[in-house]
């Protein structure tokens, strides 16, 4: 298509293996880190559908109960560690927020490229754990069953969890000084596009709870290794601080999951609607409020498992707080939309997706921080839904949002707009066929983690088998759209959305330098209209 | 560009009081105090660890951001003993609960 | 709806200077940073939240240690009298005197002493670390032979085995993952020290040592907290029977 | 194909109706808040539809009253669900006096019951009905968590200590034993059925299973078969405290603390002598980790219990 040499960019700038594999530009490495999490996310599905398919009848017959808890534990681990909690920062975060500050890199490029070397590192192990058969202890790794009785390949898989989470953690120091120490002349903290806060306030999560999984999971190993007895409780140890400890960043993970998603969805709806934010400093604040909250609340999954009662009150009404800064997200985007100029373009229509299904997630999850109504949905599939609705329904829908979003940004190309909407409704349709169906057979009572189940859940499992086809379907779409752009879409240029942001008023794909002098920012985010105030902020 | 310069005769100082607080924190710990032994072994651990963060690690002269950081970390080293000592030390607080 | 790129494009919210319009760099500039204040404010914001994720690292240790002390007192103290107060106060003395010596060699960095005086201090810093690391050896063959290395070997004649052996868990498991911090600070000062010989650092660039240097006090702060925990505890219960 | 299309789990007893309404209650807020989200962004997707495509929206920067409200609001109603949940959880977790005890031990990958009168049973838990029934459960191995969906009680069993959770089954009829926390290969394996029965017929059940005499007289004959008693003995003459009566009260440590005890004191005791030795004996007391399984500590627990 072209005819002309095209300028230089990040993209062109380099085309060896190691102008890829050294390189210390932030935008070469969110696409080290895109390709690695696309593997691993298609790796977690192969598991997720060996689950589903072996769940479509109540009887163990597609795999045995020992290889089926093998799948779902490879599912957990993989889609965590290394989807989730990397996805959206690593790529999108990595590639976006330099440019959105107006930096030339982040603070530590070094630094950067060796969190990417470090995920990898840890992504062998993991994937050298699976295939010598796997682990079978679920995501979890509760002690004593990972300490003592499993003998399947806790070492590695630990091992591999605790490296990635140095992965982690150097990502969330990098993002914390940039945003701190790089901004552009002029670009205040209120100023700071919604995206820069979600990720601001990730990083700290990042940082804060990282370290402790990593000396939980290297304890389970000694322990494992040595026979010590720090979690088994035949060797004197505490199997219920084992807990303590897994969660107390095991729910802020969750966070780490879904707040880049909410910094996405915000980015979408304000461009979308070519409208600034409702409630600015609600929707910033907001943010950290559930990143520092979520660090109070990690009880709740400890309400059946022999806590205090006291305890148990404490953590829920802890848990109910942590509800009110989500809500305010959800209205505040809502009422972003109302008399903005909303388009329907495939980003939006994920953020679309998000709102709706992130409400649900989200106040599924008022029922688990119900003390008394938890006891019963404790374990069940009710918990698989809600947190699929989080995950899945929240950040993979952000993750999916955002690329689209800022794919033109990346590549310089536009994709299918058509395709796009396609599969943006085969995701959204097949989402809740394989979720919804979960909450009802949670609560007749289903337990997770089953191999085999009693014949009148069946149904619903026949439903969320046959979801997670069309979503599988859906996933893979944008795949194929994706990979086929790169060489024959049609250039995007500039600004294709006519959004209003420092990211875009740089060329696609950004030159390796992102500006060519540091700018000066003179107004806050995506101020499309001169300004009439309506209210007060 | 350069930071604050602090006199030698400070560091010599600080290294002193140190130095000071190690011998009575272990002369302490040969009086028999009951419970009072792990307050005063704790207080004069954190009088140390004070001394060094503020004066050695250049905390006293350093921006707020620094002491925002450096508290946010042993702050939520309470949050995680907090909690989850609130669980240990109230079990059994509820007639016939799991204890 | 279409492929097509929006014909609608918003006003910019940047003003962007043409070109690079700066005064000539200092030589350990990195091209990303504007000027060397940022990048030294960068660096030693990063070592301090370094150290948080550090402090939370440690966190998961006390936080264990804490349980299971509440849980089995006596049979902590009872551990924690098989430790050698003598080798844990000297060490703790070492510790501080490589602090001062630390603390030294970035006020020579800072105010542009001359490379041997650098470099005289920071080797100070090494080998009072060296001799700690070798009192630490000292003390692990002594567990080592009285077989209180936890797991199948472990042998204890005194009360309270299972919390003696959960003490000596924790023993290993903190003073271990401390010694390994000190290692990795031997080798940071290593390259360090290098740099100094080779005149890297004045009072405009400094950031290398004071970064190390707020990471080998860390460790030191740890020990200040080990100390008592590990080996105190024990004495005065001792003291009074 | 599919008999069975059931949306909630049968109300088998006296706490399923409360946690039913508080289910209701929770289902109705989502349901109210979801819609009006998705109406809401509905309403605008289609009302300010992008109309050309160098429209933009107006500038609105929000309002603190809205801010408010939709703080404040769900605040409320937040707050009004915990202190329902708190209230139908202190009631879940507070074994009324009196209640019909059971043991239960889970092990990979079965559960094992001792009724007080002796009667044991696996996989199979029978209950009568209109009685409030309390199980004290331990674990030989890796945490398992017993669960009976149909009368919405639920409670991890973890090893090295006792839980405890109970119900008053409302409603004969056999209902589902699940375990819920992963405990292995076999986990979905580790399930059994609850057989409420009339009162009448439980005694009638029970009188045709116990054939080893009570619970307690179990624990009687370990009691002597360990050598328990050449220390414990039932005058202050033996080399260990005296147990008769103890059950329940307040006991002063070597320590200068106290403990109650309890179950788990008891169970302590016995597997860890030395953790917590009364004030004025001698910590000689070896241990019998290894020599008692989770059943007989509870054998010994229920006779000790009795010796009033």
């Amino acid at each position: 298509m072209e005819t002309t040499a095209p300028p230089l960019n990040y993209l062109n700038n380099g085309h060896t293996i190691a102008s890829w594999l050294l390189t210390k530009d932030h935008k070469r490495i969110a696409l080290l880190y895109l390709v690695s999490i696309t593997f691993f996310f298609f790796l977690g599905g192969f598991f997720a559908l060996l689950v589903r398919l072996e769940l479509l009848t109540p009887a163990a017959d597609l795999l045995e109960p020992d290889m089926y808890n093998r799948m779902f534990t490879m599912h957990g681990i993989v889609m965590v560690f290394f989807f989730l909690i990397p996805s959206i920062p690593a790529v999108l975060g990595n590639f976006l927020i330099p440019i959105m500050i107006g930096a030339k890199d982040l603070a530590f490029p070094r630094i950067n490229l060796l969190s990417w070397y470090i995920y990898v590192l840890g992504g062998i192990f993991t994937i050298l754990a699976a295939l010598l058969g796997g682990v079978d202890t679920g995501w979890t790794f509760y002690a004593p069953y990972s300490t003592s009785a499993s003998n399947s390949n806790v070492l590695l898989a630990g091992v591999g969890i605790f490296i990635t989470g140095f992965s982690s953690i150097l990502t969330g120091l990098n993002f914390i000084v940039t945003v701190h120490r790089m901004r552009a002349p002029g670009l205040t903290w209120f100023r700071l596009p919604l995206f820069v806060w979600a990720h601001y306030a990730t990083s700290l999560i990042m940082i804060l709870g990282t370290p402790v999984i990593a000396i939980t999971v290297l304890l389970v190993a000694v322990e494992r290794a040595f026979h010590l007895g720090i979690f088994d409780p035949a060797l004197g140890g505490d199997p219920v601080l084992f807990q303590h400890l897994f969660w107390f960043y095991s729910h802020p993970a969750v966070y780490i999951m879904i707040l880049p998603a909410m910094g996405v969805v915000a980015e979408l709806v304000q461009a979308f609607s070519r409208k600034n934010i409702f409630g600015y400093t609600f929707v910033a604040f907001s943010s950290l409020a559930i990143a520092i909250i979520g660090f109070l609340v990690w009880g709740h999954h400890l309400f059946v498992a022999g806590q205090s009662t006291y305890a148990g009150l404490v953590f829920s009404i802890i848990s109910f707080f942590v509800a009110i800064p989500s809500a305010v997200k959800v209205f505040n985007w809502t009422a972003t939309m109302y008399k903005g100029s909303v388009s329907w373009d495939s980003p939006m229509l994920y953020a679309f997706g998000f709102i709706g299904l992130f409400s649900i997630g989200g106040l599924t999850g008022l029922f688990l921080a119900t003390l008394g109504m938890d006891i019963h949905m404790h374990d069940t599939y009710f918990i698989i839904a809600h947190f699929h609705y989080v995950m899945v329904g929240g950040a993979i829908f952000g993750y999916l949002g955002g690329m689209h979003y800022w794919w033109p940004k990346i590549t310089g190309r536009m994709y299918p707009e058509g395709w796009a909407k396609f599969a943006a409704l085969n995701v959204f349709v097949g989402f809740n066929l394989t979720f919804f169906p979960q909450f009802i057979v949670g609560y007749l009572g289903m337990p997770r983690r089953y191999a085999m189940y009693a014949p009148e859940f069946q149904i619903y499992n026949v439903l969320s088998t046959a979801g997670a086809t069309i979503l599988g379907v859906g996933y893979l779409i944008p795949m194929i759209y994706f990979a086929w752009s790169l060489k024959n879409a049609p250039l995007a240029g500039d600004n294709p959305w006519g959004a209003r942001g420092l990211e875009w008023e740089i060329p696609s794909p950004p030159p390796t330098e992102n500006f060519p002098a540091t700018p000066i920012v003179t107004e806050g985010t995506h101020q499309y209209a001169p300004s009439r105030e309506v209210g007060i902020v | 560009m350069s930071g604050h310069v602090a006199p030698k005769s400070m560091y010599y100082g600080v290294f002193g009081a140190l130095m000071v607080g190690t011998a009575l924190t272990v002369a302490a710990a040969f009086v028999d105090m009951g419970a009072l032994n792990n307050v005063v072994m704790l207080a004069i651990a954190i009088t140390k660890a004070l001394l060094v963060i503020l004066f050695f690690m250049h905390v006293r002269w350093s921006t707020r951001l620094t002491w925002v950081v450096a508290a946010s970390g042993f702050f939520w080293l309470l949050i995680l003993f907090g909690l989850t000592m609130q669980d240990y030390l109230t079990r059994g607080w509820v007639d016939g609960t799991w204890r | 709806m279409s492929d097509a790129p929006s014909a609608y494009q918003p006003p910019p919210v940047a003003i962007h200077p043409a070109g690079h319009g700066h005064t000539p760099h200092h030589p350990y500039l990195q091209h990303h940073f504007d000027n060397m204040e940022q990048q030294a404010e960068a660096s030693t914001l990063g070592m301090w939240v370094f150290l948080v994720t550090e402090i939370m690292f440690f966190g998961g240790l006390f936080m264990a240690y804490l349980v299971y002390r509440w849980q089995a007192p006596l049979g902590f103290q009872e551990a924690s009298h098989h430790l050698n107060i003598y080798w844990g106060a000297a060490n703790t003395a070492i510790l501080i005197v490589s602090s001062l010596t630390m603390a030294f060699a970035v006020r020579a960095a800072q105010t542009s002493q001359p490379a041997r005086k650098q470099v005289f201090w920071l080797v100070s810093t090494m080998v009072f670390g060296a001799a700690f690391l070798g009192i630490k050896a000292i003390e692990y063959s002594d567990k080592f032979k009285d077989h209180i290395i936890p797991g199948p070997d472990f042998v204890w004649h005194g009360l309270y085995p299972k919390p003696a052996e959960q003490f000596y868990s924790l023993y290993f498991a903190m003073t271990g993952l401390h010694a390994l911090h000190m290692v990795i600070g031997l080798g940071i000062m290593s390259v360090i020290t290098w740099m100094a010989w080779r005149k890297t650092f004045d009072n405009e660039y400094y950031t290398p040592v004071e970064v190390a240097g707020l990471y080998w006090h860390f460790v030191d702060i740890v020990w200040i907290f080990l100390f008592p925990l590990l080996y105190l505890i024990g004495r005065h219960y001792h003291a009074a029977a | 194909m599919f008999t069975n299309f059931p949306f909630f789990p049968q109300q088998a007893s006296e706490q399923a109706a409360t946690i039913d309404a508080l289910y209701f209650f929770l289902v109705a807020v989502t349901a109210f808040f979801t819609l009006l989200i998705a109406v809401l962004v509905a309403v605008f997707a289609v009302k300010f539809r992008r109309k050309h495509d160098t429209e933009v929206g107006v500038a609105i920067h929000g309002s603190l009253a809205l801010e408010l409200l939709w703080t404040f609001i769900p605040l409320g109603i937040c707050m009004v669900m915990f202190v329902w949940g708190a209230q139908v959880f202190f009631h879940m977790t507070r074994a009324p006096r009196g209640a019909m005890e059971i043991h239960v031990v889970g092990k990979q990958w079965m559960w094992k019951a001792q009724h007080m009168d002796g009667a044991r049973e696996i996989n199979e838990l029978h209950v009568p009905i209109g009685k409030p029934v309390k199980l004290i459960m331990g674990s030989e191995d890796v945490i398992h968590s017993f669960s009976i969906p149909d009368f919405r009680v639920k409670a991890d069993v973890i090893p090295g200590r006792y839980n405890t959770m109970w119900f008053t089954a409302s409603k004969p009829g056999k209902y589902h034993i699940f375990c819920t926390q992963y405990c292995g290969t076999k986990h979905s394996a580790m399930i059994g059925t609850v057989t409420a029965m009339e009162p009448a017929d439980y005694q009638v059940w029970l009188s045709g299973g116990s054939a080893g005499g009570t619970l307690a007289e179990a624990g009687q004959k370990l009691f002597t078969d360990l050598s328990c008693n050449t220390c414990h003995m039932e005058n202050a003459q033996g080399r260990g405290p005296v147990l008769k009566g103890l059950y329940g009260k307040q006991v002063l440590l070597a320590s200068g603390q106290t403990v109650t005890m309890d179950d788990a004191y008891i169970r302590e005791s016995v597997l860890n002598p030395q953790a917590k030795v009364v004030a004025g004996f001698q910590p000689i007391m070896p241990t019998f980790q290894g020599l008692v399984t989770e059943e007989q500590l509870l054998q010994i627990i229920a006779y000790v219990k009795s010796l009033k």
